[in-house]
């Protein structure tokens, strides 16, 4: 403390204030906004809503194909798009064909049917409003032969039913049959390959969500070739605060990527504070020395 | 003699594959796999030196009364017990194929409530370090640390819905000065350029090491010549 | 494992390994050290099921030597059996190589460890020159070159060129070539300053991961 | 990686082509009925894959004349004999006109027919291919360009060690980090606590740590000279044994065989986390004045380096992980990026053939940064003029850069 300017020690003890204290800040960051579901409204920003408005637009009964192109170490940022995706498409009453690209996307599809679809929408009939098409090996390869020939590649759904025993499948004959492809994952293969391959050639609307890694290296497709994209939790919770604002009901169901903005968004605050923070005392010290220098100049 | 055959392999063997690369006929053509196999192999072998080797240091705390001996214990007694749960494959189901990771066995059980959560604490203590460490080294001393600064604060101030406010007053025409906007520009653009300057680099950094090993230029790694 | 008991016995390990922040102490040391033992053991393990068996002893045939039923035929088989020479025979030379690394205890013969190590560094350095020279510096500079008819353009290419520049060795880094260099250190302090940004969200991800065991969970605090 | 990056160059172009025909196929929803029979493709050409290791035939044909007028895809048949039964193979998308056979046995003799498909199933089928049979061969020239290039960078650094070894001097300028090693040795030494020193946590096939061995080697050398006690935790087994080697050779041509002991390095586990959470136990008890951490690096990198920041160590990071080295930048003194990290150890060594390569590298990257700016400029003339003069001139650096899928 410098007793002739207390003003000045204050700066000094904030510039070196001890590491722990910046850990208590970023714990109480994340463990209130946690205890109290504390939550701030994400408006959605343009890419986010396109992705909104586009199934928004698609009128009652028009076929959507959701692939699933991720595994279990990105479920906690892919699932919450994934859900509030399924929710749209329930409730604008679209067809929705689940697949995957990836082996591992298998069992996501069965678990977000049980958990969303079937709880929640209990009214859906599967083989009508929607369908479980599975795993298929090929990557890319996959989507080349889809493109011109479903069936060719699906001949049962994943319940091993007859494809044409399936009434929604009845009328698919190609990619070009559905109205919109979501692509969910982001990795390889994933949106980048619908893009290429199924949407470009075909000319087919292709939409989907991704990792936060992932995320910047598919904006040079946006929105020429991909019409939208949701990036990692935050477009996630985008895509809940647009969904609710559509439909208020939906307040009341999970959300868990609002829920994670929440600590998120302090902790990034707190974050921010400390830089800023550390800049201002950084400079008024800086000043000072340079201000000590120069007295001590004229003094000698 | 002793040091000279270690040489002549890494020579013949780096060689080998570099240039089997241009060969797909066999066996070329599946070298680089199956070498990457044999090295896997190796490992496990090597594996019983390293855990010799913690068996006995922590032995050895234990035997001269280290003032943290009895946490040796811990890790002795950790790795027995999870050798032996793993091995004999205790209340999952026996013999050498069956299922190792069967839900109810002790090997899993110790997997999913000790393991799990040390490891994903460890990981997540990374929280507050990225805030200690953005406080303290994201300040403008001189040119470079403002550049570093700048590109960061831009990034950080787009992930929060306050970035996201403080610039969306801007008219359509400077719309790409908004923070989300200048954020993924940030992104694409010149963090690409910097990493790509990086991977080549790295690329011929890596090119001449392999060459001054695989020529026996470097032979560091190769240790003491002693008996 | 009763789910109170064993969410209990995490949530301790959690708190113990999150106390180190303020500072070391014996909860942390006791955690510290059950993580080594148990992670070195179930790596052990690890390595035992997923490369030694499968790999080694599968390829050889040792497994189904030792009596297992449903093991593959292996190498050793379809020597002593049939007479012929398999392919998987190779895989014997893997399993010397792996026993010379163990020599390496004996004081008279240890010298022959460095056969194996002189194995892998070759192998390394083989495999690494083809990949990095394939996927890092080829197909980048594929990317890169492109025409100047945009500011993105022109940004990377003054940027990728700029950054190199940096990490040239043979020249001081003074006129107007230590000017690119400078401009190459703000492309590359760009970077660092972004991916850092960046990173910053998903590792506030894990924290909330663990603070929702502890009070979701764990406590039932959380609805 | 290497993988991914064939396929991906290949799928790109192949992208674009079916991107090309799209108007063609936007077209053929609206025109259904079609007056004239569909012709099938012609001229159908089955040859050996080029450049692998056989089991692969290729198969091209010219497309269906009534490619725009409905075709929406062709399927491949084959047959081991010319009268024999026919069976299908796989699709192509319309537009594409040729196919890999990726199954085929090296023993036998195949025949193959293209089918052109309509959207109304019509199918036309196009006259029999010659007979072909796949076989392995002894080169790929798909990969020419990487001989090229490789053979110039290869051959750079080949003739810069023996122009070193004749004691021919070089400039090389200096880099902080290593710079700096001395010191930071020197500074452990006055304080009287010990040197940490952490080679990654990946194995010996990783380049990145034989480099962090090559450069521990170094370091250990100078320690040996102090009484300084060295600290080496390792995360595998083989680098423990690697590093102990490396370190005994150090202090025996230091000539300090006496002061060495097989405790200096020591085994901790292979699992990340747990590795770092026991090198924060040690930074935290022992204080270490000086920490190193060379090597590959993953999310670990920040923890360490900020508890080492945390008990006041003079710290050099060195790696080639990009996602890391912001937090060494961030957290660290001194930072070796990338490039630096693999030639520390021939500036440590102070050896002129060691020396010598790093020129080679510099060589390396006139190569680069020539065929980026050639590159460059060939494109935009040709995107300005259109001639096709540089058109061709800028796809010819183009592909001499490509790694095309084989």
């Amino acid at each position: 403390m410098n007793p002739d300017n207390p003003k000045m020690g204050f700066f000094e003890t904030i510039a070196n204030i001890d590491r722990r204290v910046i850990f208590l800040f970023i714990g109480f960051a994340v463990i209130i906004p946690v205890l109290l579901s504390f939550s701030c409204t994400e408006e959605a920003t343009p890419i986010v809503q396109a992705v909104y408005d586009e199934i928004e637009s698609l009128p009652e009964g028009s076929k959507v194909l959701i692939s699933f192109d991720y595994g279990p170490s990105t479920v906690p940022e892919v699932q919450p798009m994934i859900d509030a995706l399924l929710r749209h498409s329930c409730e604008k009453n679209l067809k929705m064909y689940m697949m995957a690209l990836w082996g591992t996307g298998h069992n996501l599809i069965s678990e977000s049917m049980q958990d969303i679809i079937e709880k929640e929408f209990p009214h859906k009939i599967y083989g009508v409003d929607y369908v479980n098409l599975g795993y298929k090996a090929g990557n890319q390869g996959l989507i080349n032969v889809i493109l011109t020939d479903m069936k060719k590649m699906y001949t049962t759904d994943a319940r091993g039913s007859e494809i044409d025993a399936v009434p929604m499948m009845v009328d698919i004959r190609n990619l070009k049959s559905f109205d919109l492809i979501l692509s969910m994952g982001g990795g390889f293969p994933g949106i980048k390959e619908w893009v290429l391959f199924g949407g470009d050639p075909g000319n087919i609307p292709v939409a989907g969500g991704a990792t936060a890694v992932s995320a910047p290296l598919l904006y040079p497709y946006y929105p020429r070739q991909l019409l939208g994209l949701l990036g990692g939790i935050k477009g996630a919770a985008e895509y809940e605060s647009a969904l609710i604002k559509g439909y208020p009901k939906f307040k009341t169901h999970s959300h868990p990527a609002i829920d994670m903005m929440g600590p998120q968004t302090v902790a990034h605050i707190v974050i921010v504070f400390f830089i800023v923070i550390g800049n201002i005392t950084f400079f008024i010290g800086r000043k000072r020395e340079e201000g000590e220098k120069r007295e001590g100049g004229v003094i000698k | 003699m002793r040091r000279q055959i270690p040489v002549v392999i890494t020579f013949i063997v780096g060689s080998v594959l570099i240039i089997s690369v241009f060969i797909p006929h066999k066996p070329f053509g599946q070298l680089g796999e199956n070498f990457s196999v044999y090295f896997d192999i190796i490992a496990v072998f090597a594996f019983i030196l390293g855990a010799g080797n913690l068996l006995r240091v922590h032995g050895n705390r234990i035997y001269k009364k280290h003032k943290d001996w009895p946490y040796s214990v811990v890790t002795v007694a950790g790795f027995t017990v999870m050798m032996i749960a793993g091995l004999f494959k205790i209340g999952g189901s026996p013999g050498i194929t069956g299922d190792l990771t069967e839900p109810g066995s002790m090997f899993e059980d110790l997997y999913m409530y000790v393991f799990t959560p040390l490891m994903a604490t460890m990981f997540a203590l990374l929280a507050f370090y990225v805030a200690s460490a953005s406080h303290r080294a994201f300040r403008a001393k001189n040119k470079e640390a403002t550049v570093l600064l700048l590109a960061a604060f831009v990034i950080l101030l787009g992930r929060t819905p306050f970035g996201v406010e403080l610039t969306s007053w801007l008219p359509d025409p400077l719309s790409f000065l908004e923070i989300p906007n200048l954020a993924s520009w940030i992104m694409s653009v010149p963090n690409m350029a910097g990493q790509r300057a990086i991977m080549v680099g790295i690329a011929l950094g890596v090119i001449a090491m392999a060459l001054r090993v695989i020529l026996g230029v470097e032979r560091t790694y190769l240790g003491a010549d002693s008996e | 494992m009763d789910s109170v008991f064993s969410h209990t016995i995490a949530a301790i390990l959690t708190i113990g390994i999150i106390s180190f922040l303020y500072k070391d102490n014996p909860l942390y040391k006791f955690c510290e050290s059950l993580f080594i033992g148990v992670s070195a053991g179930y790596w052990f393990v690890q390595q035992y099921y997923a490369n030694l068996l499968p790999k080694l002893f599968d390829n050889l045939g040792i497994t189904k030597l030792v009596g297992a039923e449903n093991a593959p035929e292996g190498a050793l088989q379809a020597l002593f059996l049939e007479g012929r020479l398999d392919d998987n025979l190779l895989y014997l030379i893997a399993g010397v190589l792996g026993v010379m690394m163990l020599l390496r205890l004996s004081p008279k013969i240890g010298w022959i460890a460095r056969w194996p190590l002189a194995f892998t560094v070759g192998s390394s350095a083989g495999l690494y020159f083809i990949t990095y020279f394939q996927s890092n510096a080829m197909s980048q500079l594929e990317h890169t070159i492109l025409p100047l008819n945009s500011f993105n353009n022109l940004v990377l290419i003054v940027g990728t060129v700029t950054g190199i520049i940096y990490f040239y060795f043979s020249k001081e880094h003074k006129g107007v070539f230590g000017g690119a260099a400078k401009v190459g250190i703000y492309f590359l302090m760009i970077t660092f300053g972004a991916s850092f940004g960046y990173t910053v969200m998903s590792r506030m991800s894990l924290l909330i991961g663990r603070i929702d065991f502890l009070f979701g969970t764990w406590l039932g605090l959380v609805k | 990686m290497k993988a991914f990056s064939y396929s991906f160059t290949f799928y790109c172009l192949l992208g674009l082509i079916l991107l090309a025909t799209t108007d063609g196929l936007a077209q053929v929803e609206s025109s259904d009925s079609l007056l004239s029979p569909l012709l099938p493709p012609s001229e159908v050409i089955a040859e050996d894959h080029p450049g692998d290791a056989g089991a692969a035939i290729i198969v091209r044909w010219k497309l269906s004349p009534d490619e725009d007028r409905g075709v929406t895809g062709y399927e491949i048949v084959r047959s081991t004999s010319p009268t024999g039964e026919f069976s299908s193979i796989g699709f192509a998308a319309a537009g594409s006109n040729r196919y890999v056979d990726a199954n085929t046995e090296d023993s036998l003799t195949y025949y193959y027919k293209v089918l052109a498909i309509d959207v109304d199933k019509n199918v036309s089928e196009s006259e029999l291919s010659p007979p072909a049979r796949s076989s392995p061969q002894w080169f790929n020239f798909h990969l020419l360009n990487l001989l090229i290039i490789g053979g110039l960078i290869c051959g750079a650094v080949i003739y810069f060690i023996a122009h070193a070894k004749k004691g021919k001097k070089l400039f090389l300028r200096k880099i902080a980090g290593l710079e700096a090693v001395d010191e930071a040795i020197g500074r452990a030494t006055e304080m009287g606590r010990p040197i940490l020193f952490i080679p990654g946590i990946l194995d010996m096939d990783d380049v990145q740590t034989i480099a962090a061995i090559t450069i521990l080697g170094r370091v250990a050398k100078t320690i040996a000279q102090y009484d300084t006690k060295l600290n080496v935790p390792t995360s595998r087994s083989i680098v423990m044994s690697t590093a102990m080697e490396t370190v005994k050779e150090a202090y025996i041509s230091a000539g300090r065989a006496d002061a060495y002991s097989d405790d200096f390095v020591h085994y901790v586990t292979d699992e990340q986390f747990g590795y770092v959470a026991a090198v924060n136990g040690i930074m935290v008890r022992e204080r270490p004045a000086t920490c190193f951490y060379i090597g590959a690096f993953f999310a670990e990198s920040l923890i360490m380096a900020e508890t080492g920041n945390a008990i006041g160590a003079i710290q050099i990071a060195g790696t080639a992980m990009p996602a890391q080295l912001p937090f060494f930048v961030a957290a660290c003194d001194y930072t070796l990026i990338g490039e630096e990290l693999f030639a520390a150890s021939a500036y440590l060594s102070g050896e002129p053939k060691q020396l010598g390569s790093l020129k080679g590298q510099d060589v390396g990257k006139i190569i680069a940064m020539s065929a980026i700016v050639i590159g460059a400029l060939l494109e935009t003339f040709f995107a300005i003029s259109g001639s096709s003069f540089f058109g061709s001139l800028a796809e010819l650096v183009h592909k001499l850069f490509s790694i095309v899928a084989s």
